[in-house]
């Protein structure tokens, strides 16, 4: 199977209204993310996993399929958990690890998704480990005759781990519905691409598993988004997995304990600052006409109201309980 | 009723499972045409089609991980481990994942999965496939860890095993597999993990074992027996979470505990057992606790000599009984 | 004689050793330009180049097998694990091969080699960033298990490991790199593998403890000599071998055991340790062993409340000594 | 990096001194296999883990290499082994697991070869984990400035496992001398290469990594040979890791504990049987006028002789004792 590369300039599936959700999901992803750290900095979230960059891949990837699909996202997709209904309220209950967390009433760290009723699986830290588990879930779907289609995230360093290696195999073995997203943003923490990979593109790694392979420019939300529907169009066709890598980039640093300058140069990020893809996103909402000049400022006002009542609340409210932590080690 | 195999235990277990409910499925490597290379899923293959016995490509952490991704998509799958030394490959996607998914979810997720592995020596195995994994599984809450030792044991926890809402190592003594025959009752029956076996009540000593140690426990004991020294052997079965109330209301009965396992000696299941009475028993105790043991040498060797040496057995059991009833 | 952190000590065993020796290397993520994510490593990229501080891709199994290789081919590869947590990816190659390659061979091949990670809680690490993992490698013969206190055992302690012909877990409780303050003795020396520290003499009640926990015990210690209880605590520095003789000796004297890790309770570390007294000490005692320890749930949980109340701490020490005195 | 498919015919650079010798190793692996079986299935030997079939790749590539080099052969490498000097009285000093045995001392199974002197390293039996060390052996090489080469040896299904990809990942990043070389002989115990993989070659595998991957004809010494030697220069040049996949059949079943009927038709059996590779090396070595058929026959009997006295020697060789067992956890 050859390489292919695709950059899809719009989705034609897409309707102004859900182009203009797709460009606030982006907003309220990008707000959220920005006023994390401000309360890491201020000393009152310990801990803080950004996603600056990557929303446009995240939104685009999030919104392509069905509510009957399956979502393993990893750490840093918080575009994606945004695009499927979380709240910047879920997001700082997290954050501040609340009893009301959704994901894991305040027990994980921050940016550890998990929500049953929206088919997002929950996640680890380890990397890579839910790589398998997309295989396991298409593989359970298949059994019964549905059409669902597992999509999974995880960086490009996280590539080069033994369990990614095993899941694409049994994958493409099984001929299974599962997306394989690489969010590939240069760095593993400080560790550049070409420190984990011999080869230009995370696609190329497709090639030894016989998978479909394809790269997109990951700062393009229309492109991932078109990329992920076809890709699972396939799946559902029974064609199989397909290994997709968004190029983007992340403009702050690994997290709220990483420093970044220790590794790469500050042209390099202002380059990539200058390809953000919000205000890529944004150009083409006004151009479009889908959004005049004035309802963006509105938007933008109303996400940032909803990002700052989401704080007051979260800040309020209640930490779980001391007895709640022997709870759900087992079935009760 | 019928006599039959420990491993006829497992096998009906999981063909009667399977029979009964569509969500089982069973996956590892060889498990499908080949039946398994000890035979445990013989027939199931023909029986139950490759979509629900399914074929794994080599690898442990794969078979692990996908397990549990089928177990979050509503099937309950049987991951079996060819060998129990070819489990560490998947030591990341039992510990980090499948024992702490509904722990880490607030039980918005869960994961009912067994994982099967036949370990323990005696075999002329060697280093790679004697191995006694079970103590570094008693370490991680979320998980269960049960070792049978009678046919109808095998069956029993199995069928529990798998219809357990959470996942559960279930550990098969290789060398039991055809050694130990038993009854098997006919029909639905299950065994409820948590429950050690009272093997034979005593008053002299107690001797805590399981798998193959628990057969050869119970040689000791009639052996003990015509030296007029009466020994309780107490069949633990389930190692995580352990029978607390059958242990200490033994060593409360006969005031002397003898624990024996086959695994390496430092931290092997008995460390805890010890633990356990030391901390709220100890002074029922009329003698110091003793534990009998595998060495503490990486693995069991391939040489007969060598073997032999490193396993327990019955000789050896009544040995130290009879040597902690003169102290 | 300088006052200095615990993680300098790390660094300085590194870079001392390094210059000393140039078959040492540290491979791991994140070591290079980025000196490790708690800078562990800080400087040494720059002073001794890539070819001997290696940016592994990022791959746990494959760190570890990549070190034994080196090891196999004489070189002294210092293995960096980001976090204890992502160590369980390497599991297999940690436990099948560098622990058994010696006795294997008999003897014929060797892995002088040293991994290195950060494990334990408190610093809102959460699930993932906060496990104890010694355990599960104290059940390994082959390996030795080090986990230091102080600056200057994490110095000396840390050049016997890589001057070691043999694996050695070295593990670093990542809330005591900043918070433990202490002398480092200046030029080369090392600590000895396999011997506890005496941190206090006392004669009422021994406290057992490593890393963090043998700090609060130092600190629950000068609580309790205020109340007229004389604790000794003693620091087990080396959990695989243990100080046996450190253990027994310091029960003869006091005859009670309090052991204390932050562990899961159900076979940490202390549970060999009070198998050990059970077996060898059990008429010396005068109250039942007591372990104080972190509770059997998955792993620790992020938010304050959660994680307060997991951690053992100086004040639970002490009330559980109190307890212990009480009874 | 395009994959390449060659079929060496002869390699040059060979004597017929050394082919003469190959061929003898080959004769001399193929006896002993034969003999061992016969020993378990009389109850003299509790296991056996054969060859058959494999004997061209492993001599092959068994001879291609310098004594400077590093050579972690698998469980099947008898062969392998057989090329770089071990006798017929060491495979029978390790099948009975007597003291002697310079692999393990009895300790091991058979077939786990090991040998400092000779560069052969020490195995195990979970697969796979053997690749990773010969890329950290090859890496410590690289920094002494060395150029010895490290060559490793696996089957196909054990492509299938995490530490295959870490492996090839890390050689290609850091372009290390190592020969991957897949014995792929159809089936993982069972489990037909259809199951391990969604490509039809192993060497297809390469592409992910940037890495070249060469196809041979298994059962034909000389392209086996060659194939080995070539790469060890390219590695040697600096140029890169290779994957070597010799494609051949083990005519018996996995172990002395399988039943190959369960999953294989006795036609395919017989059918890899007529391409015997030692067959094929005698109609070389006689056609090319390298042995009489008389020296060939006297060889045959010479290589019995050396298996039968072997045999014996072992048999009443001492066992190890019980103090032994105790011995080499630590160093002493
Ligand atoms: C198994 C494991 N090893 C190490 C880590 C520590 N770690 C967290 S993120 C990270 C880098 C991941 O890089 P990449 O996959 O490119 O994703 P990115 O963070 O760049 O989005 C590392 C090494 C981990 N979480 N899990
Ligand atoms: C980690 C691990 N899992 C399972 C096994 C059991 N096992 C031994 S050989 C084998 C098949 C290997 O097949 P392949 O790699 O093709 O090599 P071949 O035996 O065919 O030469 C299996 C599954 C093992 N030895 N190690
Ligand atoms: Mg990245
Ligand atoms: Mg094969």
């Amino acid at each position: 199977m050859a390489r292919m590369k695709a950059r899809a300039t719009a989705a034609l599936s897409l309707t102004p209204e859900a182009v203009r959700k797709a460009y606030r999901d982006m907003l309220l992803t990008r707000t959220i993310d920005e006023r994390q750290w401000v309360l890491n900095r201020a000393g009152k979230a310990p801990f803080v996993i950004p996603c600056r960059g990557h929303e446009a891949a995240q939104v685009g990837w999030g919104t392509a399929l069905r509510p009957t699909d399956f979502f393993l996202p990893y750490y840093r997709d918080l575009g994606v958990a945004v695009s499927l209904g979380y709240t910047a309220r879920q997001a700082m209950l997290a954050l501040l690890g609340k009893r009301e967390d959704l994901t894991s009433g305040g027990r994980q760290m921050p940016g550890h998704y998990g929500w049953r009723e929206r088919n997002i699986i929950t996640g680890s830290s380890p990397v890579g480990t839910q790589v398998l588990h997309a295989v396991g879930i298409a593989y359970a779907s298949r059994l019964r005759g549905e059409d669902a289609v597992a999509a999974t995230a995880l960086g490009e360093g996280t590539t080069s781990q033994g369990d990614f290696h095993e899941a694409l195999n049994w994958a493409s073995i099984y001929k299974l519905p599962v997306l394989f997203i690489v969010e590939n943003n240069e760095y593993a923490i400080s560790s550049p691409t070409s420190r984990e990979m011999a080869v230009q593109d995370v696609s190329e790694r497709a090639l030894g598993y016989g998978m479909a392979g394809l790269t997109v420019d990951g700062n393009d939300f229309f492109a991932c988004h078109e990329a992920t529907f076809q890709a699972a169009e396939r799946g559902r066709r029974g064609e199989g997995p397909t290994l997709l890598e968004f190029k983007t980039y992340r403009t702050v640093p690994h997290s709220s304990d990483d420093d970044d300058r220790t590794y790469r140069s500050r042209e390099e990020v202002e380059d990539w600052k200058r390809k953000d893809p919000i205000q890529r996103m944004q150009a083409h909402v006004l151009a479009e006409g889908l959004l005049t000049p004035e309802e963006d400022e509105a938007l933008r006002r109303e996400v940032q109201q909803e990002v700052d009542e989401a704080i007051g609340y979260a800040e309020q409210a209640p930490f779980p309980t001391v007895e709640d932590m022997y709870r759900h080690v087992y079935a009760e | 009723m019928a006599v039959k195999n420990l491993i006829d235990g497992v096998r009906e277990a999981m063909r009667e499972e399977m029979a009964a409910d569509p969500r089982v499925v069973l996956l590892g490597e060889d498990v499908g045409v080949r039946g398994g290379v000890f035979r445990a899923s013989e027939g199931l293959f023909g029986e139950f089609g490759e979509g629900r016995v399914i074929d794994a490509p080599l690898g442990e952490s794969g078979i692990a991980g996908v397990a549990i991704g089928m177990a979050l998509n509503g099937l309950r799958p049987i991951a079996e481990m060819q060998f129990a030394d070819f489990m560490h490959p998947a030591f990341n996607q039992i510990v980090s994942e499948a024992a702490k998914i509904r722990y880490r979810s607030n039980n918005d997720f869960h994961v009912p999965m067994v994982i099967r592995a036949p370990f323990g020596g005696g075999v002329h195995g060697a280093l790679y496939h004697s191995q006694s994994v079970e103590a570094f599984y008693m370490h991680v809450p979320g998980l269960k860890v049960v070792v049978p030792s009678t046919p109808a044991d095998a069956k029993g926890l199995l069928k529990s095993a798998i219809r357990d809402e959470d996942p559960v190592m279930y550990l098969e003594h290789k060398r039991t597999y055809r050694l130990v025959r038993g009854e098997i009752p006919d029909g639905d029956f299950t065994v409820p993990i948590g429950k050690a076996r009272m093997v034979r009540e005593g008053k002299d000593v107690s001797i805590f074992a399981y798998g193959l140690m628990a057969i050869f426990a119970e040689q000791a004991a009639a052996e003990l027996e015509k030296e007029g020294i009466s020994a309780e052997v107490v069949d633990l079965r389930t190692l995580l979470p352990l029978d607390r109330e059958a242990i200490l209301a033994s060593v409360a009965k006969t005031h002397r505990a003898l624990i024996v396992y086959e695994a390496n000696r430092t931290m092997g299941a008995g460390a805890e057992v010890a633990a356990l009475i030391a901390e709220e028993a100890l002074y029922e105790l009329d003698a110091p606790i003793r534990r009998l043991t595998g060495p503490d040498v990486p693995a069991m060797p391939f040489n007969t000599v060598q073997e032999e040496n490193f396993m327990p057995n019955p000789e050896k059991i009544a040995r130290a009984a009879r040597e902690m009833l003169a102290s």
